[in-house]
């Protein structure tokens, strides 16, 4: 068990707000780790942060020990670190299958030549792929909407192809902005089901924004706690629930 | 049959230009990258092969007629070889102009890309050492030697332009390039770089162009910069879009339409009062028309088809 | 969706061609004649102003049945190339295999070179009124076989033209001159030509400017043309350029004789004047006589215009041309047609200068040299004619806008239309 | 020798100094006359509604013919012809935005189907003012006139009068935008259309009074071009991109960028003509469109920093 995950006193300012003010994280190895804060508190501009969408102003991010902050989106997906997005955004003139089907890196089929030549490993690799991904809709319940355009599916179900999508990308440590904020009660716990699964069975670690405290506290150790883009307070679930400041920010924000 | 031989025209000009309504799909229909210099790229495709293949007799005549003789004849090369510079050539041209331009937001990617057709065509016209200047390149061989066989060849690359730009689509690259057109972002955080995927797109739509030109070339036998002016552009842009942009199949029927009819059906019709009444009345109906479609009907006549797992997998 | 987009495709194609035949089902089959001229594009006025001519050679050939060529009246089948190679190609295609036209009448300059892969092919006689480039100049000639004449004379023809009335009908001796041209073929055919005559002459050219058509303002490129002071300028553009060219040429108070070529025409007067008054543009044109004055009063009857409008007389003749070489063939074969026309059109045969009269010749069975309005037309072994040319004044004083000042001679600028071919031969030697 | 032109140029060659400084001056400013507002105008039509059209360039020409209608076949004068065509054109604008616009506006489609939208718009109006004027060129019926020198500048008196109107009514516009009511609302509705709808203010009204201006502007540049050259039915769609490298070059959606723009593109042309080559003249504003683009998309007045390492793009390691 180590430290996969690392951010060093993160700063970035908005035009003179400051949305994030030296924040800092640690991740362990194959832990679930929630981020929780009020809104407005700055983690969606962690998670873009972190993603690569901006670089900050100020601090490091460590992943595996190698700085990757300022990188773009993509170098760092592929160095495996993959996030989700609060909103659900989905690719909605593409079918459910082709948005899992594009996750998956290091396809030959992503070269123009290759794509046009190399006919053989292209399809084995399709095949292959698909395989996965099938697995990966049966368990989450989207199987039988395979081959319907995103655009046509239910808020959950987009939530729950956002995190298909993710898992296909083969992450390590996979960064989850509200995985459930839509779902059924259904839903929510077919995810949870997933993400537990998929810490246990394939070593994954997971990084969790998340509103729905049951969720939390029955899956996530230890929880980081945001405010004004600072850190407020770190612990267990118990811990977060008897601190006075976690309160008074909730209950007084 | 002699009507035949005229249809054959019109299919010839009809089959080349719809290599280029494929290309703008790989463009527009699949990346979201709006090129509005489309004319550019034809003409950067129609000069390499014509320069390179053109005879030694036709520089003769020009110094013979008070003209430099330019580049254009030196080579002789065979059509083949020209074929694969317009390729080449188009994509070196869309690669180089692709770095500034991909980096832009779609609609100023469009206006810029008009000025870079129209930069390509004022090159065309000046450089006469390279191009001839407006008088153009002439002469060049058809290398079938006659128009019925070169059908069957432009057939023949129309049909291998299909296949690859369908091939594309169905491939993991068209995944990404169409993830790309729906949402930068996520494509972007799912590990794919956003601006090689634009650019692969960029230049294998801006070679196909060009392979479209050297077709052009060698059917006209003669080529001369005013070819290449924005109304060829516009063209292409009308029937891709009436016909079902993002459908291959829409495309080809886009061009039937809106060419094969609109071009060359209305030399069909009587001729009302001044000469220049009948053309503009027809661009009047195509612009209306054009308008009509983006309004009620944007997919087109035929729109996308998605393909199902199980068609894909097999 | 898609099976009923192909059915309607159908039923509209089968629809035009039905329209199409119906047209043909008459009871005397007319010789087809093909007429390919841009109508619309850059270089519309062309089209426009040679249609007329066209028209009223078909009028005067079919006026009389007796006189109808092999006893059949004439057709003309109509075509626009939009200025442009595509169009030309489908127009031309058109004419020779859905029309089934013994020949084609036209098309310019700009378009020729396209249809004339087209014209071998069909082994047919392309007469081309208006194309003047020096680029026809071998084209047509022996190298390729002879199915290319115009009746418009080369370039060459006209810029010598344009050069000798510069030395010889100038108020004075210019010692200076400037070419003035667009970066088109036909204006660097104009420049080309101009830049040989004048060396053939002995008057040197001091400035040598090329620019881009329709910009809004020439005042930079007219700043350069007069810094070494030229005296005369041979200048080809477009009307609506020359309008922009001659206003800011007169705002700026520059001197200088202009000189044009047959785009200096009375389009291009109603545009530029009165800033382009006293510009004179050195054309082909017909003689001035009873009979060609008798001429323009018919073509004016048709035009709606008045006076002789550009390349309307070219056209004309080259109607006639075909309707005497089908009647000297004996049927409206492609082949036969192009085998006859040399034997209509030029020496030895007995001088006609009307179709009536020609007809009646080749009837009595005498072989004919037809004159025609616009020139002699005697066709060189290039398949070209030096015709008349005339020298015409812009100015406001004439309600058309020109008025005619002279008339080149063909006699009076041999010299240096010689000259100019000899350069070029020995230049295209010493590559 | 001909005609009584007796009088030589002052600054021909025989006068020995050829000062090409001068001449820029004096072209550039008469450039930047017909580009400036019409450039303004596809600004401020740009910064409101949100998306590049197409038929501005033909709105222009509409602008030019209208005013010829006026100035020939009613023999009114030009300047009592122009105020008509402003207002015609206005019209047009208007009606066009109401017709084809509005309703695409309010479906919410992207930019890119409004821009190819007014491209088929723009085909119509050419065509149109192809089949009511035919395609010879045109001159409006104005005293010819002698240019003067003036200091270093060399005008005609209708030059001169062009330049004045064109910098009063760019200042004009200006101040309109930052002190009248209708300036604010153009504002607030450019920085976010929803906000103004959500203040109550109408956004159609709005939309309506930007195109008002923008095809005024449009008219008048229109008119210039026309007194300069000559009016013909492409001429709009010939000078469209030219005004988008203007906007380009100043920042699309920064007014007094459209101007200066013009400046810079204006001088940018003559000095090709005079110094480079003439052919090139236009593609002298592509290249600096180009250039611009490659090193500071947002313009010169945009609010990035000029980024030298973009000449790499493709190594740029951010987004």
């Amino acid at each position: 068990m180590g430290v996969i995950f690392k951010a060093e006193e993160v700063s970035l300012a908005f035009g003179g707000i400051k949305a994030l003010d030296g924040f800092s994280i640690e991740l362990e190895e194959n832990t679930i780790t929630a981020l929780i804060g009020p809104n407005g508190a700055g983690k969606t501009t962690f998670f873009n942060v972190a993603g690569g969408i901006y670089p900050p102003d100020g601090g490091a991010v460590y992943f595996r020990g190698e700085r990757v902050d300022g990188l773009r989106p993509d170098q760092i997906c592929m160095k495996g670190l993959t996030r989700t997005f609060q909103i659900a955004r989905e690719l909605g003139e593409m079918s459910v299958w082709e948005n899992v089907m594009l996750a998956p890196k290091g396809q030959v089929g992503e070269r123009v030549f290759s794509s046009l030549l190399r006919w053989g490993t292209v399809k084995k690799q399709e095949k292959e792929n698909w395989e996965k991904a099938e697995e990966l809709l049966k368990e989450m319940g989207l199987y039988e909407e395979r081959n319907e355009l995103c655009k046509n599916l239910s808020a959950g179900k987009r939530k729950m192809l956002e995190i298909c999508r993710a898992i296909m990308t083969g992450p390590e440590l996979l960064m989850l902005d509200e995985p459930t904020a839509g779902a059924t009660v259904d839903e929510t716990k077919s995810i949870m089901g997933e993400i537990e699964r998929l810490r246990e069975e394939h070593g994954l670690t997971f990084l969790v924004v998340e509103h729905k405290m049951d969720v939390i506290m029955n899956l996530c150790n230890p929880i980081y706690v945001m405010y004004f883009g600072r850190n407020l307070a770190k612990g267990d679930a118990e811990a977060i629930q008897h601190n006075e400041q976690v309160r008074e920010v909730y209950l007084g924000g | 049959m002699e009507i035949l031989s005229w249809i054959l025209t019109i299919a010839t000009i009809v089959a080349i230009y719809s290599i280029m309504g494929l290309a703008l799909n790989v463009h527009f229909g699949y990346t979201n990258l709006p090129n509005f210099g489309i004319a550019g790229f034809f003409a950067v495709g129609a000069y390499a092969s014509a320069i390179l293949t053109a005879p030694h007799r036709f520089r003769e005549m020009e110094i013979f007629a008070g003209f430099p003789g330019g580049v254009a004849g030196r080579i002789e090369a065979p059509f083949i070889v020209g074929l694969l510079a317009a390729i080449v050539l188009a994509g070196v041209v869309g690669l180089i102009i692709g770095i500034p331009l991909l980096r832009l937001r779609e609609d100023y990617l469009a206006v810029a890309s008009i000025g870079i057709a129209q930069t390509i065509y004022y090159v065309a016209v000046n450089e006469l050492w390279l191009t001839t200047g407006s008088a153009g390149i002439r002469l060049i061989p058809m290398p079938t030697g006659n128009r019925y066989l070169y059908f069957l060849l432009v057939l023949l690359l129309l049909a291998i332009a299909y296949w690859v730009v369908n091939r594309f689509y169905s491939t993991p690259i068209g995944r990404v390039w169409r993830g790309v057109r729906e949402d930068e972002v996520i494509t972007a955080s799912l590990g794919k770089s956003i601006f090689r995927s634009r650019m692969s797109a960029w230049i294998a739509g801006c070679s196909i162009m060009g392979a479209a030109g050297c077709l052009w070339a060698h059917y006209s036998m003669a080529i001369q910069p005013g070819e290449f002016v924005p109304t060829t552009t516009f063209l292409v842009w009308i029937f891709v879009i009436v016909g079902g942009l993002r459908n291959n199949k829409g495309i080809l029927l886009g061009a039937i339409l809106i060419m094969g009819f609109f071009e060359q059906g209305t030399r069909f019709l009587p001729a009302i009062g001044a000469p220049y009444i009948m053309p503009a009345i027809r661009l009047i109906i195509i612009g209306v028309l054009l308008v009509v479609f983006v309004r009620f009907r944007p997919q087109g006549v035929l729109p996308e088809r998605h393909k199902k797992i199980e068609a894909h997998i097999r | 969706m898609k099976k009923l987009s192909i059915i309607a495709i159908l039923v509209i194609f089968c629809a035009v061609f039905g329209f199409a035949k119906v047209n043909t089902a008459n009871a005397v089959q007319p010789i087809r004649l093909g007429l390919l001229l841009p109508y619309t594009g850059a270089w519309a006025w062309v089209g426009a102003g040679a249609d007329p001519g066209a028209e009223l050679a078909v009028q005067e050939i079919n006026a009389d049945p007796a006189l109808w060529p092999i006893h059949r009246p004439i057709k003309l089948y109509k075509e626009d190339t939009e200025t442009k190679s595509a169009p030309a190609i489908a127009g031309a295609r058109k004419l020779y295999d859905v029309d089934k036209v013994c020949g084609i009448v036209g098309p310019t300059s700009a378009t020729v070179r396209s249809i004339i892969p087209l014209t071998k092919e069909a082994g047919a006689l392309e007469i081309s009124p208006t194309a003047g480039t020096t680029k026809l100049d071998v084209i047509g000639g022996g190298i390729n076989g002879e199915y290319i004449f115009r009746t418009v004379s080369s370039d060459v023809v006209m810029t010598a033209g344009m050069v000798w009335w510069a030395m010889n009908k100038l108020p004075f001796k210019p010692t200076k001159a400037a070419t003035f041209t667009a970066d088109t073929e036909g204006s660097r055919s104009i420049k080309g030509g101009v830049v040989d005559a004048c060396k053939v002459v002995g008057l040197p050219l001091v400035t040598q400017i090329e620019f881009a058509l329709n910009q809004p303002s020439y005042r930079a490129e007219l700043k350069e043309l007069f810094k070494k002071g030229p005296q005369v300028i041979f200048w080809e553009a477009n009307p609506a350029t020359d309008a922009t060219i001659f206003k800011q040429w007169y705002q700026m108070g520059y001197d200088g004789q202009w000189i044009g070529s047959d785009f200096a025409n009375r389009t291009s007067a109603k545009g530029s004047l009165p800033a382009s008054e006293g510009v004179i543009g050195v054309n082909p044109g017909v003689l001035v006589n009873e009979r060609t004055n008798a001429w323009v009063e018919r073509l004016n009857k048709i035009s709606g215009k008045k006076g002789a409008t550009p390349f309307s007389a070219n056209a004309y003749d080259a109607v006639i041309l075909f309707a005497l070489s089908i009647e000297k063939a004996g049927s409206d074969s492609r082949t036969a047609i192009r085998d006859a026309l040399r034997s209509v059109a030029q020496p030895p045969g007995v001088k006609v200068y009307t179709y009536a009269e020609g007809i009646k010749a080749l009837r009595a069975g005498k072989d004919i040299n037809y004159e025609g309005i616009a020139g002699t037309q005697d066709f060189n072994k290039y398949g070209d004619p030096i015709t008349y040319l005339k020298a015409e004044v812009m100015t406001t004083k004439d309600p058309s806008g020109m008025k005619r000042i002279g008339t080149v001679l063909p006699e009076q600028i041999k010299d240096i239309i010689d000259g100019v071919l000899a350069i070029r031969a020995k230049r295209a030697k010493a590559q | 020798m001909n005609r009584g032109r007796k009088t030589r140029p002052r600054h021909s060659s025989q006068d020995g100094v050829y000062f090409a400084m001068e001449d820029l001056l004096s072209y550039g400013l008469l450039t930047f006359a017909t580009l400036a507002l019409p450039s303004l105008g596809l600004c401020l039509a740009i910064k409101v509604t949100k998306y590049f059209n197409l038929a501005y360039g033909d709105i222009v020409t509409a602008g030019a013919f209208l005013a010829l209608l006026m100035n020939l076949s009613f023999k009114i004068n030009i300047g009592i012809a122009l105020l008509i065509s402003i207002a015609l054109t206005a019209l047009l604008g208007v009606f066009l935005h109401k017709v084809v616009f509005k309703a695409l506006m309010e479906a919410k489609v992207g930019p890119l189907t409004l821009l190819v939208v007014s491209l088929g718009v723009g085909l119509v109006i050419r065509n149109v003012v192809l089949i009511g004027w035919g395609p010879q060129p045109y001159q409006f019926n104005t005293p010819l006139t002698r240019a003067k020198h003036l200091g270093p500048f060399f005008f005609t008196p209708n030059q001169i009068v062009m330049i004045l109107i064109c910098i009063l009514v760019a200042i004009g516009i200006f101040l309109m935008l930052r002190y009248t009511q209708l300036g604010r609302l153009m504002r607030a509705t450019s920085d976010n259309p929803s906000l103004s709808l959500i203040r109550g203010i109408s956004i159609e009204k709005v939309y309506t009074y930007t195109w008002i201006i923008a095809c005024g502007l449009a008219a008048i540049g229109g008119v210039f071009m026309g007194m300069l050259g000559t009016i013909k039915p492409g001429m709009g769609e010939e000078a469209l991109v030219t005004l988008f490298a203007c906007l380009i070059v100043g920042g699309i959606e920064n007014p007094y960028g459209a101007v200066v723009g013009a400046l810079i593109t204006a001088f940018a042309m003559e000095a090709t003509a005079i110094w480079i080559s003439p052919p090139y003249k236009v593609v002298s504003a592509y290249l600096l469109m180009f250039f611009i683009l490659l090193i500071k998309p947002s313009g010169i007045f945009g609010r990035e920093k000029i980024q030298w390492k973009y000449f790499l793009g493709f190594l740029r390691s951010r987004q």
